[in-house]
C-alpha cells in the first residue's frame, strides 16, 4: 500500500505535458443521451434505458464502492465484472433525485471495467446494472453517507 | 481536463479528469438564494484513431470534476487518443493524449 | 423600638411621595422622557462594559467567534429601537467576553493538564 | 466595571509572569511519541504522515483511490507556472530561498535570529514578493497557497527536520506555540490537543480525529470542503472557528509560533504535500 502511494507521489509532475486541448469538435454521433437520466425511479430509469426492469442478481459482478463513504461528494466506484460479451455499465444511486448516475457504452475490446466518482446525497444502496449478451445482470451494495465537517 | 494514459498489460490503462461544474440544477446559491442552472457533462467519449473506444453518458450524480477510468486494447505506446465532453449547454472540450 | 416604628413611617412617607410624584409627572406626560433617559444611561454602560470586556477577551487571544457578529447584532437591534432586547444581546456579549478572560486565566494556570505524560 | 478593570490587571499581571520556565522541545515531542505508540501500536511513526488515513482502512483505501487522480494537481501545475514567473524587477522566488526553492519545506518553518520570528514557507513567500517590489498575496488560498503547493511537491519524500536553534527567542516562540496547541478556548472550551491529541482517533460526530503528529505533513492540502488547495493555516483558523474561538490573522505571530511547535514535534516524518482531505 505505502509502496503504491509512493510511487503516485513521483508520478505527480509532468503528466500534462502531452495533451493539448482543441475545442469546437464536431460531436459525436453516437447513442443519443438517454432521457433515463431524467427519471426520478430506478424502474422507470431501467425501463427508459433498456426498455425492460428484469434483472438478474450476479454476485460474481464486482462493485467496488465504500461501505461508509469519506465524502458523499466524491465517492470512487467501480464496476467490472469476467463476463463476456459486455457491452454496457449502468450505476444508479435509488435515492438520489434521479437514480441514473452513468451509463458506459462498451465498444468490443474495451475491458468491462470502469470507475468514476458519483455524489451521494444520503445514505442509499448502490446498484450496477450489466449488460452482455443482451441479458441483464446486477448487484449492489448499500453505503452509508456520513455527515461531517471536521475532516482533514 | 488531464488525461493520463500508459499501456499496462497490452492494454491501455486511461484515467481522466474533467474540470466541470456539474451543476445539478437542484443547488441554491447561498447568497442570492437563487437556483443555480443545470450545467453537466453529458458524454464523455474516447478515440484512439477513429475507432470510440468508450463513450459514457453522465446524469447529474456524477462528482464535480469528474473522473473516469477504463482500459482498452489494440493501442500502443505513442499512440494518441482524443477524449471530448459535451455538456448539457453544448458545449464541448476535446484533449489529446499520447499513451505512455 | 418607637424609633424604629418611626422610621419605617418616613421610609413609606418618603417613598410614597416619590412615587406621587413620578406619578404625576407620568400623568403629566413628562416623565416619559426622563425615564428614557435613565434607561439609556444604563444600556450605555452596558455597551461600554460588553464593548471593553471583548476588547479584553480579543487581547488575550481568547475572544468567541460568535461574540463579534452578536455584538453587531445587539447595536442593530439597539438602533432599531427595540432596547429590551438590545439590553438582552449586550448582557450576553459581555457574558460571553467574561467567560472567554476567565478561559484565558485559567488556560494560563492549567493548560499543561493536556499535555501527555508518560509513565 | 471596577471589578472587571481588576480582574483584567490581574490577569494581565499573571499572563507576564508565567514566563516559559525550562522549554525542552526535543522531550516533549519524545512525550508525544511515546503517548501515541501505546495509544496505536500497530502503526509506524511514518504512518502518521497520512492523517487520519493511518488509523481507518475503509477512508484510506477511498483517499488513495482519490490520490490515483488528485484534485490538486492543476494548483500545482499554476503554481510551478507562478514560480518560474519572474517578478517584475527580472529576480524571481527561486532568488530568495536556499537550493532555488526546491526541495526544501522539510526545513521550514525556520526562526530567524536576526529579525526574531519564526519564518514559515507562505510566509517567505510573501517576504520573497514585498522585497522585490510585487504586492503581498493573500494568506490561505489562491496564488500564494499554489505556490506554496509547488514548492512543497518539489520536497515530497523528504523528511522533515525543523531546527529550534540555541537562542532565547527561538525557545519562547516554540514555547508560545506549545502553550497555545493546549489552551482550552472558543465556546466549545477546546484546545487543539483535545481533538488531536486527548481524544486523537476517537469519533468526533462522523469524523475521526487526526493525531496531532503527522498534520503538517501533507500541506497545503486540497479539502473537498474548500474545494480548493489551501495553507495549514488557513486549517488553523477554521480548527479554531470550529470550536467557536475567534481566529488569528494568518501568518500572525500566534499561528506561526504554532505552526513551529505543530512541525516540530512532526520531525523525521516524511512529506508528502499536497495531500487531499475531505
Amino acid at each position: 500500500m505505502r509502496e503504491k502511494r509512493r510511487l503516485l507521489l513521483k508520478g505527480l509532475l509532468g503528466i500534462t505535458t502531452m495533451a493539448t486541448a482543441m475545442t469546437a469538435m464536431p460531436r459525436l454521433a453516437m447513442a443519443k443521451w438517454s432521457k433515463a437520466f431524467d427519471s426520478s425511479s430506478v424502474d422507470d430509469a431501467l425501463n427508459d434505458l433498456y426498455g425492460t426492469t428484469a434483472l438478474t442478481t450476479d454476485d460474481t459482478i464486482t462493485l467496488k464502492i465504500p461501505e461508509i463513504a469519506e465524502n458523499g461528494a466524491v465517492v470512487p466506484v467501480t464496476v467490472k465484472t469476467k463476463m463476456a460479451n459486455v457491452t454496457k455499465i449502468s450505476i444508479f444511486a435509488e435515492k438520489n433525485p434521479q437514480p441514473l448516475a452513468a451509463s458506459f457504452t462498451l465498444p468490443e475490446g474495451t475491458a468491462a471495467d470502469v470507475s468514476i466518482r458519483i455524489r451521494l446525497g444520503e445514505s442509499q444502496i448502490v446498484k450496477a446494472v450489466v449488460e452482455a449478451d443482451g441479458k441483464l445482470y446486477t448487484t449492489e451494495q448499500e453505503v452509508k453517507v456520513t455527515i461531517g465537517g471536521c475532516g482533514g | 481536463m488531464k488525461i493520463k494514459a500508459k499501456i499496462r498489460r497490452d492494454m491501455a490503462v486511461v484515467k481522466a479528469l474533467a474540470k466541470h461544474p456539474m451543476e445539478t440544477g437542484l443547488r441554491k446559491d447561498k447568497k442570492t438564494d437563487k437556483i443555480i442552472p443545470a450545467k453537466f457533462i453529458k458524454e464523455l467519449v474516447c478515440k484512439h484513431g477513429d475507432k470510440v473506444v468508450y463513450h459514457a453518458d453522465f446524469g447529474r450524480s456524477v462528482s464535480k470534476n469528474p473522473y473516469v477510468a477504463f482500459t482498452f486494447a489494440g493501442a500502443k505506446k505513442g499512440d494518441s487518443i482524443a477524449m471530448t465532453w459535451t455538456d448539457s449547454d453544448e458545449e464541448t472540450l476535446t484533449v489529446e493524449s499520447v499513451i505512455k | 423600638m418607637t424609633k424604629n416604628k418611626l422610621q419605617l413611617v418616613l421610609l413609606l412617607a418618603s417613598s410614597l411621595t416619590i412615587l406621587t410624584a413620578c406619578l404625576d409627572k407620568d400623568l403629566a406626560g413628562g416623565s416619559t422622557v426622563s425615564n428614557k433617559h435613565e434607561q439609556a444611561l444604563d444600556i450605555n454602560t452596558l455597551i461600554e462594559q460588553a464593548e471593553q470586556a471583548r476588547a479584553e477577551a480579543g487581547r488575550l487571544g481568547f475572544e468567541w467567534s460568535v461574540t463579534g457578529p452578536l455584538l453587531e447584532v445587539a447595536h442593530a437591534t439597539y438602533k432599531a429601537g427595540n432596547h429590551e432586547q438590545a439590553t438582552t444581546l449586550f448582557q450576553e456579549v459581555k457574558l460571553q467576553s467574561l467567560l472567554a478572560i476567565d478561559q484565558a486565566r485559567y488556560a494560563d494556570e492549567n493548560w499543561r493538564m493536556l499535555v501527555p505524560v508518560i509513565d | 466595571m471596577k471589578g472587571l478593570t481588576c480582574l483584567s490587571a490581574m490577569l494581565v499581571s499573571s499572563l507576564f509572569i508565567s514566563v516559559p520556565s525550562f522549554a525542552d522541545p526535543q522531550s516533549d515531542s519524545d512525550d508525544v511519541r511515546a503517548f501515541f505508540q501505546k495509544r496505536f501500536s500497530n502503526i509506524t511513526l511514518e504512518d502518521y504522515a497520512d492523517g487520519a488515513y493511518a488509523l481507518n482502512e475503509n477512508a484510506r483505501m477511498q483517499w488513495e483511490e482519490i490520490e490515483e487522480f488528485p484534485p490538486y494537481e492543476d494548483a500545482v501545475d499554476e503554481g510551478m507556472v507562478l514560480f518560474e514567473t519572474p517578478f517584475a524587477n527580472g529576480k524571481s522566488y527561486a532568488n530568495c530561498f536556499p537550493n532555488g526553492g526546491l526541495g526544501i519545506k522539510q526545513d521550514y518553518p525556520k526562526y530567524d535570529t536576526e529579525t526574531q520570528q519564526v519564518i514559515t514557507v507562505e510566509y517567505a513567500i510573501n517576504q520573497c514578493r514585498t522585497n522585490n517590489g510585487e504586492a503581498a498575496l493573500p494568506y490561505g488560498q489562491g496564488e500564494l497557497a499554489y505556490v506554496s503547493a509547488y514548492m512543497a511537491s518539489t520536497s515530497r519524500e523528504n523528511i522533515i527536520n525543523v531546527i529550534i536553534p540555541d537562542d532565547e527567542g527561538a525557545l519562547a516562540a516554540y514555547e508560545a506555540g506549545k502553550k497555545m496547541f493546549y489552551e482550552r478556548k472558543g465556546q466549545l472550551n477546546m484546545a487543539c490537543a483535545t481533538c488531536h491529541i486527548s481524544i486523537a482517533g476517537g469519533q468526533l460526530r462522523a469524523e475521526i480525529t487526526s493525531p496531532a503528529l503527522g498534520h503538517t505533513t501533507h500541506f497545503p492540502a486540497f479539502r473537498f470542503g474548500w474545494d480548493d488547495i489551501g495553507t495549514l493555516q488557513k486549517r488553523y483558523a477554521g480548527c479554531n472557528t470550529q470550536v467557536r474561538a475567534k481566529p488569528f490573522e494568518l501568518q500572525s505571530v500566534e499561528y506561526r509560533n504554532l505552526e513551529y511547535f505543530h512541525t516540530f514535534m512532526a520531525n523525521g516524518l516524511p512529506l508528502n504535500g499536497p495531500g487531499s482531505r475531505k
